[in-house]
């Protein structure tokens, strides 16, 4: 993926650069190290977004979709640690609470679907096209 | 404030239609409409016919605002080139309710409601001068058409219905893109919008030639699928064959008016240079257009596709007058606009009185009407014969008059072969055109004459024949009884003849003394002619007389070197131009 | 009748003003032949300011105009139209009478102008010098009074003949016949009176609808309502021609008043007098030649004179005042109004004398070849047409005017003779199927006009007016040393016009009586063709049962029996025999006032002038023979006038004679005559005459049928083509549309995979763009 | 912290409200239970008032206190959100539980607390609506991630329980709400991913410090790339090309008047999202010679994202006109329509604020056309609402087929005319409110020099002329078909006011367009620190 080959490029611009919330007191994270997190959360995504397309079952698409909101938390740690301030952290906090919420209706529906459907299957919901 | 006056009468007659029960629709759509024509003739009485050039009758500035952003106003003035555009529609209006009371039978109350909408949207059109309010009259009357073809329409009445809608949108939205160009263009320098027609029209002139193509382009485009112009021109028999009697009469009377009125208010003096240096083209899109019309005529066997096609061959001259670009031919355009509304009008009128009673406009059945309806007959073949263009009837003024128009309008009297040794030819203007564009127009006179006999020929002399239903058994001597159903009987009635007697007065009239009209339209045509020959020195050079009825509209705020009203008429003296 | 004797004698007393006339006239004519090289033009004299009585003129037929149009809104069933008619056109003439008289008294200056009201003025410039006027006003010179006499005073008559001859149809079309007559003079004097090109032009077209609503009276029939159709078109090509030539003239004069343009052609021509040919700008030169165009259309020259023939579908009142008498010589009348612009241009006279000479030969083969007696007098009107032009071209206006006078009287007459003979025989007029009518009872009259008629037109020598008048064209045709070609041909065909002129006579007047009545379409009592649907005419007193269409054919013969030739009324008889007394009258004037007579001496003070042989030398130089002196072509070495006297005569009584030894000695029956035995030696020539040339195949092939296939090929083209982009246009978005709907295939799958890509391909986008 | 809380009163209305209609709700007697939709428009009232009155605008809005890119965007948005979900409540999507309710009346069925969700419906619709007058008001990334969430959260459930009694149209409900969750929950995930990498490129979530740290540092890859995911995340929002493909399932799936929220409230909440994004990463201000020119004039956005929004301009715009040309059912129109105003939007979003000046001023323009849009939509929405037939086994269903509503200014004037009106209006016909929005979109993108964009515009609403007149052709001129089942008016009353005044307003409006006008340039005008710049000069405020 060609974004992730322009992360490295990225950083150096950063550290050069001054950042805002440069906390005091751990030490600075090294690009290197930052690029693992990254790639590391890029890969959860990529796995999220193909689950996403290939599975068929809604309950496993759903879930995918959860795999690609961690994703984005793992990458707001990361970036929360470089910049050394705790905003990236909060976001993941509210990100997870989202994700519960997303998940509480995610539930909810599947099962009103399988009261009438007696089935999860995606291709049973396609009568309206055109 | 009359204007404004004017406009709403019909409006309001309409909501009186839609309110009251459908019984009473016909008579107050009558009202209404006489009420526009009171209302017109007072304007005429009251116009100050020395200063014609003049933007009589203005609203105040302040009242007409309507969106101070985008200095969009209600502003409204008339000289004397709209006063007759006005004139006509106030004269047709009656005419055609008049002449709809035994066609239409069914939903009476939406056919008059939208019939004095459409009034009152071409009377906005011809009244206003600002751009979004002409522009906003231009669009509206696409509806009331719309409705009428599609409602009232024959067979294939939804395809022409749509067809002329989109066609004639997609034009005026072209338009509209010229238009907002100028204004943007105008608010880019001045730092303040505004559609006031005089201002940009000054703007635009300052233009470079190139952007005045672009915007001639837009403008060209929109107006001429109105007129119609050659390329464009396909949906008229379409939509002619479709609408009923009195939308035919109006569609051709005055809605195809719009297109030229708009060429010459507001294409010529927005892009002078351009359109001097398109005349050329364009005059040879319309001598196309007349002979390629023409033609077509000659071989339809659908009575109103014929005269619809003739519109087409018509409206090239009235437009070859404006490519001409000299008083003779401009003169001579306006006054065709009004010949044709007159004869193609009273035209469509008899083919619809033909129509109730025969319920067929194909040739082939009919035949030879002369035996069966003398005074119809009259009646068609003096109509077909000021739609020719016969001396002494409104036709030959105006055609003769734009044919002279593109005849002089050439350089190429003064030198060259053609040239004198004085080189002094009084009667030429400069242009582009010249005596082969005005001979091959020409034979567009020829061509006139085949396509009108052979429909004159065809249906009024000739032996009898009358479509299979209607044919009274055999030459029966006395020929009483008359099967046509509707209840009209064989000839004209006294409504009919009392709808086509205006008409012919007007073109006899107009046919013999048209020196009034003339010297009414003297002024504001000079002015436009100079404006696009010499790019308006002459409105710049005139002294700021505001003529007596004309409420003091002051300049158009903000602008620095606006010269304010034109003034009295006689101050207009176009430069020699005669090298 | 009273109103008869006062015409006569008013014709009698012409000599007396003319006399006084004379006096005057010699001396400035003798001047004028001596001094030839250094004569100088004396200018058309500035027009003085007529009186407005003049406009009674046009006014009176418009008066009679709408009468008789009330008439016919009123649906009057009695002889009434006629009777005004006869009364306004007689006003009229008794007008143009007494405008003669002070003309010719000098109480009305020569050229004046007496104007009515302004028609249509455009200026777009500073005073008069950029502005178009055309008044409705009227130019008085003696060219005009000599024109509007005949045609007041022939239409007159004629409208007296029509009384009874359309007495058929008086409850139906009888209005509008006479609506249409009166329309028609009303037009031919405005065009003749005009003052204006544009006035003239009015004039020209209005005679054009009324020829249109004439010819297409008998509207039922459909070669009828052809032939006004034909004939209107036809007219209206003539008319662009000459629309173009006025355009010509106003962007070259700044005017169309004949004033005007007289007095702004004067330098031209004194340039031209003094043979400096080259300050004669090319424009100017272009005019006649447009102007001509006109002509040609409206007098059925060469190109344009297919319209002519066919126009014999009208009532014979109709061919014989407007297509014999009046409106054909509207042409002449143009070229001799505008002769001054004619001499400025070198290529124009001898374009006009030569489409003149060929046209009368033309039309006279034709002539010989037909059978239709009304068709035979329609081409014997187009070629003495063409001998009038041929007269205008060989600078002998004063010939050509006096030809038009004196031919509109015999061929009127002529006309009507045959008129008679349809009338009476229920419109029959072939003449294989008549013979010996001149001696059957009632019929004198008819037989002795008929007689006097056709020795005018064969040109008897010295008792016939006919004779005079062509014997002056010829006279100047061999006079002047480049167009003796054409005399040659004018003198060919001046015998050939004696021969088919005396087949007519003999063929139908004397001889074995024999008749056939015809279909009965045309004559008296004929169908139902009333346009008021008023009853049919029922039985008619002389026992023609009214047919609707056409009358059964078989019918005519074994009628025979009790069917009795019709013989014309006192109304025909009284008009017929006027003008035979006219037509032997107006000898009368070729020799009284002026040096070729009255009708030139008036030629001479009109604008029609330059006649005079002051302009030969110049005329001769520029005709590109090297003006060495006034070089006068001499006849086999005898002087061209007096030789053309004898000659002509002999011409004229050798056609006669071949007539009379092949069509009366010998002849038993109506049907064949010694003639046709010559047919086989004559080879194809005769079936090709009889066929008029082909000349109507001919344009319709050319002209007709190519444009026909054109006008399908654009509304093919129109419906496929330009709608078809339009209709293009609107399906585009329908097409992409319908493509692009598969897309929504309702699968969650679908889309989901489907936004993916989106997104893939529109970052791709974007980096492209970045690189 | 006191003055952070004065930008939430409108939504702790909204907030009571909602928990007050929820309560309401499951109030054992009907009476009480109908109160449920007063009560919520109550709430929306008070929190338009509280708006208009609390919301700090133009330079009262500091650094600290909220987004100092777009200041006075949080009062106009709020303002107009109110107004048209007031309209959108007088949908008052009934049908929901009218069968039970009906059954309750009769005495079949005891009342059960735990089935009902007919005050659930209500109290989600306000969520939804605080949802997005937080995002109108958000000046953080994490702040606007959860209003956008909380937007569109509550819609999912909307949609699913729209469907009403019968079984074809609650499978048809469930259908759309299963399309249109799964695909949001993708929209939502691509751009959450976004935001993230934007915070990592910048170091904080604060729009003003972002903004600060991207016009000093210049922007970085990974802000670009979080920039294009974000903005192509919250593309489904709008609907925009790539993530258009459930409009037209859902909107046919989903009760009309579900459906009518739908068209306005994720779009507005897209857009104002976009905004935000837009003026965050570009449009540094300087004040110009006549107003304000933007520095680079007009087109200051980074070039790539620039393309990405020219490219989904037009290709939004294209495909949502091609594609409704031949549509039978007249929700699918008004989707793919939907669809093709987003592109009409987009293109005075690629205009850019121009010079401060109406017609010059992208920005003003987008925002004057979301109200407009908002308006003339609900009417068309509210008519198919307020329609519906008896289906074959005796179930009154919602029409769906353009047949349903020919002639229906014969038969149903009140509705008839308002769909004939607000279509009109949508096409951009002259003299009514839809013209005078597309005006200044033309203006603004000529100004901005995106001659290509306005002729693919003027083309576009030619090709939109089509199907609108098929609708106002479909409702003026045909007869009603005698062969459909009866259509009758919907017992609903507030359906037909909803459409009468949308009409109303869609032809009034006219007179105050030049109000509003300048309502919406103010609200797109930049915070203008009035030490620094002259005084904006007299022609600006003309």
């Amino acid at each position: 993926m060609n974004m992730l080959a322009s992360i490295p490029g990225a950083m150096d611009a950063v550290i050069s650069g001054t950042t805002l919330a440069q906390a005091s007191a751990p030490a600075p994270m090294a690009a290197s190290q930052l690029a693992h997190y990254l790639f590391v959360s890029a890969a959860l995504f990529a796995i999220g977004l193909i689950g996403f397309l290939t599975r068929r079952n809604l309950i496993i698409m759903f879930l995918c979709t959860e795999l690609m909101f961690q994703a984005a938390g793992v990458a707001l740690i990361a970036f929360s640690r470089f910049h050394l301030n705790m905003t990236g952290q909060t976001f993941v906090i509210f990100i997870l609470t989202v994700a519960a919420a997303e998940a509480a209706m995610a539930l909810a529906l599947v099962v009103l679907l399988f009261r009438r459907r007696e089935s999860l299957n995606a291709e049973e919901f396609s009568e309206m096209k055109g | 404030m009359m204007l404004a006056v004017l406009i709403l009468i019909p409006l309001a007659a309409a909501v009186m239609v839609a309110v009251a029960p459908a019984s009473r629709a016909r008579s107050i759509a009558m009202v209404g409409m006489l009420g526009v024509a009171v209302m017109a003739g007072y304007l005429l009485f009251s116009f100050d016919w020395e200063h014609t050039a003049a933007q009589q009758f203005a609203l105040d500035e302040e009242s007409s605002r309507l969106v101070p952003s985008l200095g969009v106003s209600l502003s409204m003035s008339v000289d004397s080139i709209s006063m007759m555009l006005v004139a006509l529609t106030a004269l047709l209006g009656p005419i055609c309710v008049a002449a709809s009371k035994t066609a239409i039978t069914e939903r009476l109350k939406t056919y008059y409601a939208w019939m004095l909408v459409l009034q009152s949207a071409m009377l906005g059109v011809f009244c206003a001068r600002d751009m979004i309010f002409f522009y906003t009259c231009f669009e509206f009357t696409l509806i009331p058409m719309y409705i009428m073809i599609s409602l009232w329409g024959s067979t294939n009445r939804k395809k022409a219905a749509a067809k002329f809608f989109l066609y004639t949108f997609t034009g005026s939205v072209i338009a509209l893109a010229g238009i907002v160009y100028v204004a943007w263009s105008y608010a880019d320098r001045h730092g303040m919008w505004t559609f006031d027609a005089d201002t940009l029209m000054r703007w635009s002139r300052s233009l470079p030639a190139a952007t005045q193509g672009w915007v001639l382009g837009a403008l060209l485009l929109g107006f001429a699928v109105k007129v119609p112009l050659f390329p464009f021109h396909t949906w008229l028999p379409l939509a002619h064959t479709e609408a009923p009697t009195a939308g035919s009469v109006i569609l051709a009377g005055v809605l195809l008016k719009l297109g030229t009125y708009g060429l010459v208010r507001f294409a010529m003096p927005f892009a002078p240079a351009a359109f001097v240096g398109h005349a050329p083209f364009i005059a040879a899109v319309c001598v196309v257009g007349i002979l390629y019309g023409g033609l077509i005529c000659w071989v339809q066997t659908d009575v109103k596709k014929l005269v619809a096609y003739s519109s087409v061959a018509h409206l090239g001259f009235c437009v070859l007058g404006l490519a001409s670009c000299n008083v003779m031919g401009v003169t001579g355009s306006i006054l065709y606009m009004i010949n044709h509304g007159l004869s193609t009008g009273a035209l469509f009128l008899l083919i619809g009185m033909v129509y109730e009673r025969y319920h067929t406009r194909s040739m082939k059945e009919l035949g030879g009407l002369a035996a069966k309806m003398p005074v119809w007959s009259t009646f068609m073949v003096f109509f077909a014969m000021a739609s020719v263009g016969l001396p002494g009837l409104n036709g030959f003024v105006s055609e003769f008059m734009c044919l002279f128009g593109a005849f002089q309008a050439s350089d190429q009297w003064g030198a060259g072969m053609w040239g004198t040794a004085a080189g002094q030819t009084p009667g030429a203007t400069p242009g582009h055109l010249g005596a082969w564009v005005a001979a091959i127009a020409g034979t567009g006179m020829v061509v006139a004459a085949m396509y009108l006999l052979y429909m004159v020929g065809k249906v009024v002399w000739g032996p009898l024949v009358e479509p299979a239903g209607h044919s009274s058994h055999g030459a029966d001597a006395h020929g009483h009884g008359s099967h046509e159903h509707g209840g009209l009987p064989r000839d004209l009635t006294g409504r009919e003849i009392g709808v086509l007697v205006p008409l012919a007065a007007l073109c006899i009239v107009l046919g013999v003394y048209p020196s009034p009209v003339i010297k009414a339209l003297k002024d504001p045509v000079a002015l436009t002619t100079d404006e696009v020959v010499n790019f308006g020195k002459a409105r710049m050079a005139m002294p700021l007389v505001p003529p007596a009825n004309v409420v003091p509209a002051g300049h158009q705020e903000g602008d620095p070197h606006g010269a304010g009203e034109p003034a009295p008429a006689h101050a207009v003296e176009s430069k020699e131009t005669a090298r | 009748m009273g109103f008869m004797m006062t015409l006569s004698t008013i014709l009698a007393t012409l000599a007396s003003p003319i006399a006084a006339l004379a006096q005057s006239e010699p001396v400035h004519a003798a001047q004028q032949e001596a001094g030839h090289a250094a004569a100088k033009m004396e200018a058309i004299a500035a027009p003085g300011v007529g009186p407005l009585w003049l406009l009674l003129i046009p006014v009176l037929p418009l008066v009679g105009f709408v009468l008789s149009a009330l008439c016919a809104a009123f649906k009057v069933k009695s002889k009434l139209p006629a009777w005004l008619t006869v009364l306004c056109l007689g006003a009229s003439f008794a007008v143009t009478l007494a405008m003669y008289l002070q003309i010719s008294s000098g109480q009305i200056a020569n050229p004046s102008v007496a104007t009515g009201f302004e028609w249509i003025r455009v200026s777009w410039g500073l005073g008069d010098a950029h502005s178009i006027v055309a008044n409705f006003g009227l130019y008085i010179d003696s060219l005009t009074c000599l024109w509007m006499l005949f045609v007041t005073g022939l239409a007159t008559l004629i409208g007296l003949y029509a009384s009874e001859y359309m007495a058929g149809d008086v409850g139906a079309g009888y209005c509008r016949f006479f609506a249409a007559f009166n329309l028609f003079v009303f037009s031919m004097s405005c065009l003749v009176m005009g003052d204006n090109l544009l006035l003239l032009y009015l004039g020209w077209e209005g005679v054009g609808l009324c020829s249109y609503l004439l010819i297409g009276y008998f509207y039922k029939k459909p070669s009828a309502v052809e032939a006004g159709k034909k004939a209107f078109i036809v007219n209206r090509i003539g008319d662009l021609g000459l629309a173009l030539g006025l355009m010509l003239t106003a962007v070259h004069f700044g005017s169309i008043e004949y004033s005007v343009i007289f007095a702004k052609a004067q330098p031209y021509l004194t340039a031209l007098s003094e043979g400096r040919l080259g300050d004669i700008p090319a424009v100017v030169q272009l005019i006649p030649v447009l102007l001509m165009i006109g002509a040609f259309g409206k007098s059925a020259q060469l190109p344009l004179y297919v319209w002519l023939p066919d126009a014999m579908e009208g009532p014979t009142p109709v061919s014989a005042l407007i297509h014999a008498a009046t409106m054909v010589t509207a042409g002449v009348y143009l070229i001799a109004r505008t002769y001054p612009l004619f001499l400025l241009s070198e290529t124009a006279l001898p374009i006009v004398a030569w489409t003149g000479a060929l046209t009368a030969l033309l039309a006279a083969t034709i002539g010989m070849a037909q059978f239709d007696i009304k068709r035979i007098m329609a081409y014997s009107t187009v070629s003495q047409l063409g001998y009038m032009f041929a007269g205008l071209g060989v600078l002998t206006s004063g010939g050509a005017a006096f030809h038009v006078f004196t031919h509109a009287f015999f061929k009127a007459m002529l006309f009507l003779s045959c008129g008679a003979v349809m009338h009476g025989f229920a419109g029959q007029l072939d003449l294989r199927k008549l013979s010996g009518v001149g001696s059957m009872p009632g019929w004198r009259v008819v037989g002795i006009a008929m007689l006097v008629g056709c020795l005018n037109l064969a040109g008897f020598p010295v008792i016939t007016s006919g004779y005079w008048s062509k014997d002056m064209i010829l006279g100047e045709a061999f006079a002047n040393p480049h167009m003796v070609a054409i005399g040659w041909i004018l003198l060919l065909t001046a015998g050939l016009t004696a021969y088919y002129t005396f087949r007519v006579y003999f063929r139908v007047f004397v001889g074995p009586k024999y008749f056939e009545p015809g279909d009965e379409v045309h004559g008296h009592g004929g169908g139902d063709h009333g346009s008021h649907g008023a009853d049919a005419h029922g039985a008619d007193a002389h026992g023609h049962k009214a047919h609707d269409e056409h009358g059964h054919e078989g019918h005519g013969h074994d009628a025979h029996a009790h069917f009795h030739p019709h013989a014309p009324g006192w109304a025909i008889n009284t008009v017929l025999a006027i003008l035979a007394i006219a037509a032997f009258a107006v000898i009368g004037l070729r020799f009284v006032g002026g040096h070729e007579g009255w009708v030139s001496g008036l030629i001479e003070h009109s604008s029609a002038n330059y006649a005079g042989h002051a302009m030969y030398a110049a005329a001769a130089s520029h005709a590109g023979a090297g003006g060495d002196e006034h070089a006068h072509a001499t006849f086999f070495g005898y002087d061209a006038h007096t030789a053309m006297m004898y000659v002509s005569g002999v011409v004229g009584f050798i056609g006669i004679a071949v007539a009379f030894v092949l069509h009366f000695v010998g002849r038993t029956t109506a049907a064949k005559s010694r003639a046709d035995a010559l047919l086989p030696l004559v080879g194809p020539l005769a079936k090709w005459a009889q066929g008029k040339w082909y000349v109507d195949e001919l344009y319709n092939a050319i002209i007709r049928v190519p444009l026909l296939v054109l006008a399908h090929l654009f509304h093919l083209i129109d419906k496929a083509i330009v709608d078809g982009i339009v209709d293009l246009f609107g399906w585009v978005p329908k097409f992409t549309g319908s493509s692009l709907r598969p897309s929504q295939s309702g699968v969650l799958h679908g889309y989901a995979l489907s936004m993916a890509g989106g997104l893939a391909v529109l970052v791709l986008i974007v980096v492209m763009v970045m690189k | 912290m006191m003055d952070r809380l004065a930008y939430l009163w409108p939504e702790i209305a909204l907030f009571i409200a909602a928990c007050v209609v929820m309560v309401v709700g499951i109030s054992p007697s009907a009476a009480t239970r109908r109160l449920a939709a007063v009560f919520a428009g109550l709430g929306v009232v008070a929190a338009g008032i509280l708006a208009w009155t609390t919301t700090p605008s133009g330079n009262a809005v500091t650094a600290s206190s909220g987004q100092v890119l777009l200041p006075s965007l949080a009062l106009y948005a709020k303002v107009g959100i109110a107004i048209v979900a007031l309209l959108l409540l007088l949908l008052k999507p009934g049908t929901v539980d009218r069968a039970e309710e009906a059954a309750i009346e009769l005495g079949v069925q005891k009342f059960d607390a735990l089935r009902t969700n007919r005050a659930e419906f209500f109290s989600f619709f306000l969520f939804s609506i605080m949802g997005l007058m937080l995002v109108a008001g958000a000046d953080d990334l994490i702040w606007l991630f959860l209003a956008l969430e909380l937007t569109s959260l509550p819609t999912y459930i909307m949609v699913a329980i729209s469907g009403g009694a019968g079984r074809e149209p609650a499978a048809r409900a469930q259908e759309a709400s299963v399309k249109y969750f799964f695909l949001g929950a993708l929209g939502a995930a691509v751009f959450l991913y976004g935001f993230a990498m934007l915070y990592g490129a910048t170091g904080s979530t604060n729009l003003n410090a972002i903004h600060a740290s991207l016009t000093t540092g210049g922007v970085s890859g990974l802000a670009l790339a979080g920039l294009i995911m974000s903005v192509l995340g919250i593309c489904f929002k709008i609907a925009a090309v790539p993530m258009h493909f459930y409009t037209p399932d859902v909107y046919q799936g989903a009760s009309p008047s579900v459906a009518g929220f739908l068209a306005f409230v994720p779009k507005t909440a897209g857009f104002l999202s976009l905004l935000l994004l837009a003026s965050m990463v570009g449009w540094t201000w300087a004040p110009g010679e006549n107003g304000l020119t933007v520095s680079g004039g007009g087109a200051s956005l980074p070039e790539p994202l620039r393309i990405l929004f020219w490219v989904i301009a037009a290709l939004t715009m294209t495909i949502g006109n091609v594609l409704a040309l031949q549509q039978k059912s007249v929700r699918r129109i008004l989707a793919y329509s939907s669809i093709a105003h987003s592109g009409y939007m987009l293109v005075g979003l690629i205009a850019g604020p121009g010079d401060g000046s109406f017609t010059r001023n992208g920005v003003a323009a987008v925002l004057f056309y979301l109200f407009c849009y908002g308006v003339m939509n609900v009417g068309t929405f509210a008519v198919l609402s307020g329609l519906e037939r008896k289906t074959r086994d005796g179930q009154m269903s919602e029409i769906d087929s353009i047949e349903d509503i020919r002639g229906l200014c014969a038969t149903h004037p009140r509705l008839g005319w308002p769909m004939a009106l607000c279509s009109l209006s949508l096409l951009g016909f002259p003299p009514l409110l839809g013209f005078w929005a597309k005006l200044p979109l033309f203006t603004s993108a000529i100004s901005a020099g995106e001659i290509i964009l306005v002729i693919v515009l003027g083309l576009n609403s030619a090709i939109a002329a089509f199907y609108y007149l098929r609708l106002f052709g479909a409702v003026l001129l045909e007869k009603p078909e005698a062969s459909a089942g009866e259509v009758s008016a919907s017992p609903f009353v507030s359906r037909r006011v909803a459409a009468m005044v949308s009409a109303a307003l869609v032809v009034a409006l006219v007179v105050v367009v030049g109000q509003l006008t300048d309502a919406s340039r103010k609200a797109a005008a930049p915070k203008v620190e009035p030490a620094a710049s002259a005084t904006i000069p007299a022609s600006m405020n003309h």
